[in-house]
């Protein structure tokens, strides 16, 4: 017997949860703005989240995911990637979207029951959300020969859950990437659950992260509750599929501070106590300590951004609340590129019945 | 006795029959502790054990295969996708191996698996959470589609659909999980599944529908009895294989049909029954066979989902416009 | 000009595009140096290099996301599935997201992708080479569905796909991949996608079919001639959109209509047209519609997959059953 | 950084090219009976499958894929399962079959398209040859699920070719057997090529073998010209599924010496002169040699088997031949337990009318 292959799986922190620094900073975090702007969108997110489940609990919205606990994750991958880069997000985000021209009434036109939530004013590229679990990253993979194509110094990002890496479609796509080299990072952002099924129930491997050595390519888990680690392997992934088309995959570790949807329930799987004691690394206080320690945030500033944020999100809710419902026949007016004379009539009908509301 | 929903008569469908039957073995995402994300398995993990109650990882190809795999060797896997949208990544499992291996091997291995999945749009839900695509099933050699609309038909058509030696895709309209409640005996009784059920008797019109378009198709009906028109309601049940000669016999009776589903109208189970009704009971018939269906497009997201759905209104309208065909 | 075959059409459409449109990408398993397993993209690796012409790794779901992710972004994919009988695994990108990608995004994305695919019985191939389930892509909102049954129709119609700014499944009988060879200008020049094709001018009798049923049909149709029957025969061509003006006219000229296709029968694309024809043309029916189809069970093993073809003699029987009918 | 998590790929060799041993043998292989047997049916079975591709030269069989210089991986594997073990095949075999109670005349039955080469008269068990590449594993995984379930000590072996590693299915496989203890061993006959696709433009992966670590389990590659390797690491890896649910991945390197089946023409991508270095590595003559070396193999037995082996095959050829079709209407007979009165009707048609021969 011989050894014909040897792999290690990198662990990723720069900020632990008692917001102490564990190794010294990349260049980025440096810049107290640019971690004080990253602040400000994690509590933002948060703000948000907070509302969307208050306006599902009153009936003004459809089943809603939160982000609460994960904020680091998805802000700190909006933060690094580039405007040129392409977006392919799964259904649980806000952090990445609103840093990509998406307005926030429009994540809530979405949960809201309303297609209109997808057709982003001021973003063009990055793709809608998407529900089928797993399926996404091949639209990136494909997204990835398109850029490589036509020689855009530019990459792709994609997104899923832990529960989503026990989907074929998210090897394949991991594996195409390898043996293509195409320019995308795939990010896992490992919050514990997939509903009620625990990590450790969707596969026997110790890390997520080691599920690139199956494609070849690097895998490393990086500790989501701190946005200085999450922004960084993100932006040294991303320049690394830009430059030299090498996709990698990073694990985020992270754990969902609430039920998988407003239309769920964790207290019927979720053993006690766990949520509690994950709370202490939570990002966001991680963060504010660490600004607070260096003397770039204050209480006067906190409370500021609360109302600020506040304001916002209010406004918001306004213009969601005031979108008025899409005309009946809008359902065949985007099916194709020119609707086809065999559902006109359908359309017609459709058109004189009218919008039916919900009885 | 206690009356139930139809999603609490799958669950004491599935009590029973895996009381009675140790191979019987449910599995799905979410199916666990958490009893389906409709609750259709609740407390079957307490009663029965980890072995046959089985979380899956989230994966719906593997759930078919794995069930394939399970049913050829004794078990009889009950296998939930949990949504209808969600069951494609399985449909190359299921097409290309569940339903064949009885032909394929002539008879020396079997695949007795059931497949369960909700299914249908009106429940508010998020996009690729409302699909009606039982016609890919029900065009597929091999298969059984059972569909219930009434608790006690829950109870007894998935008994049948358990105990059936080959494999049966079950779905169960999402909008009736907890539309009427009834009482449901949980006597073991299983209902046949190669039978339409007639609902109500009529003499001048007969309405074919199945799953959750029973509930317009009824209301229609009794509509439809205050304004003269005495319509026949039949629930097809069991789409595949499926029984024309109750549809046949109640048409030559009536000399009208209309079918109502919620499937896209092309190429949907109502071509089908429209086809052989028009094709054999041509001279019975005093009006063209209608069909009211779901429209040839995506089910549109929530805030227009029961624009999508049809209407008892649609309905009525169209049994009106056949009653004066001339 | 010298004549090809239907698989050298589809070469010749494919060449023709990829050198006006450097967006045209090619890819699927073994398309490369091989050619395709019928040689559809012999040549092509040599004329427009690796970037174009992509071998892929062997995943179906996985070309069938790639081509999404592809077509979003700008290109036009045309990917291939060696057999109709492995496009089920991309079933879920072709129906949850291909066909969608448009609608749900209120037109911002489109999805501008052809999935080709040989497809029918008849060739003497191992089992699962023999699927005609274009009933599946039918029923679903969103695609086109087209299908070729000569040479110049497989270039014209092609292009047309290619050209196209949505999805389309395009379906190439392989039974007739060799078959008749015909002059096929390379013109570039696309056929209409929402039009049947006429191929039969008759007065007694619709016969409506598409892809290689046409061959038979044809073959009926003569020798129904010489029996005193006169056929009109309909290549309904792309059977998504369906175009049933084309069908409904002849029908009320000849009064009588039989649809032939390979595909088992249940719920199949005949059921839709058979259907519509009942419905639209009742009055001017001087006969059932009927359906001359695959049977519902799987395409048997080589041995006999020739008593599983719908046959000529099958077509004439019905044809002369209803000119009888009265 | 920290490190997380690490690994290793092990490679096993007894035999090398030259049939000289590089590590000391594995019991069985002490047993010169038992390495004899083998020889011995690797003679068979390459000698069939060159009687299959001139049966189907000349018209009197289907397409029919070759296993010559695989010899080893198939009838390695064949005799290192239990009776009572569960065989999932793909379409390339042979060597394991003909040891599980299927005649070769099945086999004939089968690529001959007759599906009543799926029905063995002496194996209740094991499934027919999948022909969806990669789909099989999970039915090997289901099927691993019972036999635990029902508490036999038996396992499930699959096996599938190098490019079913990129599907899908493959890695959904391997996941919920790690993740579930299941019994059952995954081998992977890497012969280099699918279809025309070489293995190195199936994945970036070094090894197929590391694809095991995504699912958490271990995986090894095997020399699959070396007989005894084979042989010894697949008995190794049943009796841990047997006895400790441990399930493993075994990847078995070899060569395609034929085209990829007789509809292939393998000269249009096959670089010249490979097929004949890989040559000098085939299974049969190094087992020979060394059974030579060992003194218990002789010319004279050398033609006595092969006299043995062309009589058997004759003789199946035979049997092959003179099977009658079924009747037309078994395309019914076996499609459901009884047959839906919908469709007797279409059942009787196709009996009245007949077989219809190819034109
Ligand atoms: C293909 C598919 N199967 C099932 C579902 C139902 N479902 C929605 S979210 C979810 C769990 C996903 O878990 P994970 O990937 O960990 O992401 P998380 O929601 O935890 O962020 C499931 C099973 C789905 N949307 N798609
Ligand atoms: C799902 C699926 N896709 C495509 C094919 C066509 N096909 C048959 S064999 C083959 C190559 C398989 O290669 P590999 O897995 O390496 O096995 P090998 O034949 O080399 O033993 C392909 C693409 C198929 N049978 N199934
Ligand atoms: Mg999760
Ligand atoms: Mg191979």
């Amino acid at each position: 017997m011989k050894v014909v292959a040897r792999f290690e799986v990198p662990y990723y922190q720069y900020l632990d949860e008692n917001s102490q620094l564990t190794e010294k900073l990349p260049t980025f975090a440096k810049d107290a703005d640019s971690l004080a702007a990253m602040y400000r969108l994690m509590t933002l997110v948060r703000l948000f989240d907070t509302k969307a489940i208050a306006l599902q609990r009153t009936g003004k919205l459809g089943t809603y995911p939160s982000i609460r606990g994960q904020e680091a994750v998805f802000v700190g991958v909006g933060h690094a990637m580039h405007k040129e880069d392409i977006f392919v997000p799964y259904y649980r985000d806000v952090g990445v979207v609103i840093q990509r021209g998406v307005n926030l009434s429009d994540i809530l036109l979405y949960w809201g029951g309303d297609e209109r939530g997808n057709c982003y004013a001021n973003n063009k590229q990055d793709f809608p959300y998407s529900v089928p679990v797993g399926s996404q990253p091949l639209h990136a993979s494909g997204a990835a020969v398109a850029l490589k194509y036509h020689k855009k110094k530019a990459a792709v990002l994609t997104i899923c859950g832990d529960g989503a890496t026990s989907q074929g479609d998210f090897y394949e796509a991991m594996n195409v990437a390898g043996v293509w080299k195409l320019p995308v990072v795939f990010v896992v952002c490992n919050n514990q659950w997939a509903i009620s099924v625990s990590r450790g129930a969707q596969t026997a491997a110790q890390t997520l992260a080691q599920k690139a050595i199956a494609a070849g390519i690097p895998g490393e888990q990086v500790d989501g509750n701190d946005i200085i680690a999450v922004h960084h392997r993100v932006e040294m992934a991303l320049k690394k599929a830009r430059e030299q088309h090498e996709p990698v995959l990073l694990e985020m570790l992270c754990y969902r501070q609430s039920d998988h949807t407003t239309a769920d329930d964790a207290r019927r799987y979720e053993p006690p106590k766990i949520r509690e004691q994950e709370w202490k690394k939570e990002p966001i206080m991680r963060l504010r300590r660490y600004l607070e320690q260096i003397g770039v945030w204050s209480e006067d500033q906190e409370q500021a951004l609360l109302a600020e944020c506040e304001h916002n999100i209010n406004q918001t809710v306004e213009d969601y609340l005031h979108t008025p419902p899409q005309p009946a026949e809008s359902m065949f007016d985007y099916l194709y590129a020119t609707l086809p004379k065999a559902y006109q009539e359908q359309r017609e009908l459709v058109k004189k019945i009218g919008v039916v509301h919900h009885g | 006795m206690a009356e139930i929903t139809l999603v609490e008569a799958i669950t004491q469908a599935l009590a029973y029959e895996m009381q009675a039957d140790p191979n019987v073995i449910v599995l799905g995402e979410d199916v666990g502790k958490d009893g389906g994300v409709f609750r259709a398995t609740l407390g079957l993990l307490d009663k029965f054990g980890p072995d046959r109650v089985r979380d899956t990882p989230l994966a719906e190809s593997m759930i078919g295969g794995l069930a394939v795999g399970m049913a050829v060797q004794g078990l009889k896997p009950v296998a939930e996708f949990q949504f209808m949208g969600f069951i494609y990544p399985a449909v190359d499992q299921i097409i290309n191996h569940a339903a064949r291996m009885r032909n394929r091997t002539r008879g020396r291995l079997s695949c007795p698996v059931v497949f369960r999945t909700p299914y249908g749009a009106g429940i508010h839900a998020p996009e690729h959470h409302s699909e009606s695509t039982e016609a890919i099933f029900a065009h597929t050699p091999g298969l059984r589609v059972v569909i219930p609309s009434s608790p006690r038909r829950a109870y007894g058509l998935l008994l049948a659909a358990i105990r059936d030696p080959d494999p049966v895709i079950f779905l169960e309209p999402s909008r009736l999980y907890r539309w009427a409640k009834q009482e449901v005996p949980d006597d073991g009784k299983a209902l046949p599944l190669d039978t339409c059920f007639t609902l109500r008797v009529g003499t001048d019109v007969t309405l074919v529908t199945w799953g959750a378009m029973v509930k317009e198709t009824l209301e229609a009906a009794s509509k439809l009895a205050e304004e003269g028109v005495n319509a026949e309601v039949i629930d097809v049940a069991t789409i595949k294989p499926l029984d024309m000669d109750t549809i046949l016999a109640s048409v030559e009776k009536t000399g009208r049909c209309v079918i109502v589903h919620e499937a896209p109208r092309t190429c949907g189970m109502g071509a089908e029954i429209a086809a052989e009704v028009s094709e054999k009971a041509l001279l019975s018939l005093q009006a063209p066979v209608k069909r009211v269906t779901g429209y040839d497009t995506v089910v549109p997201y929530a805030r227009l989902e029961k624009s999508y759905i049809p209407s008892v209104e649609r309905i009525r309208e169209v049994v009106h416009l056949i009653m004066e065909f001339a």
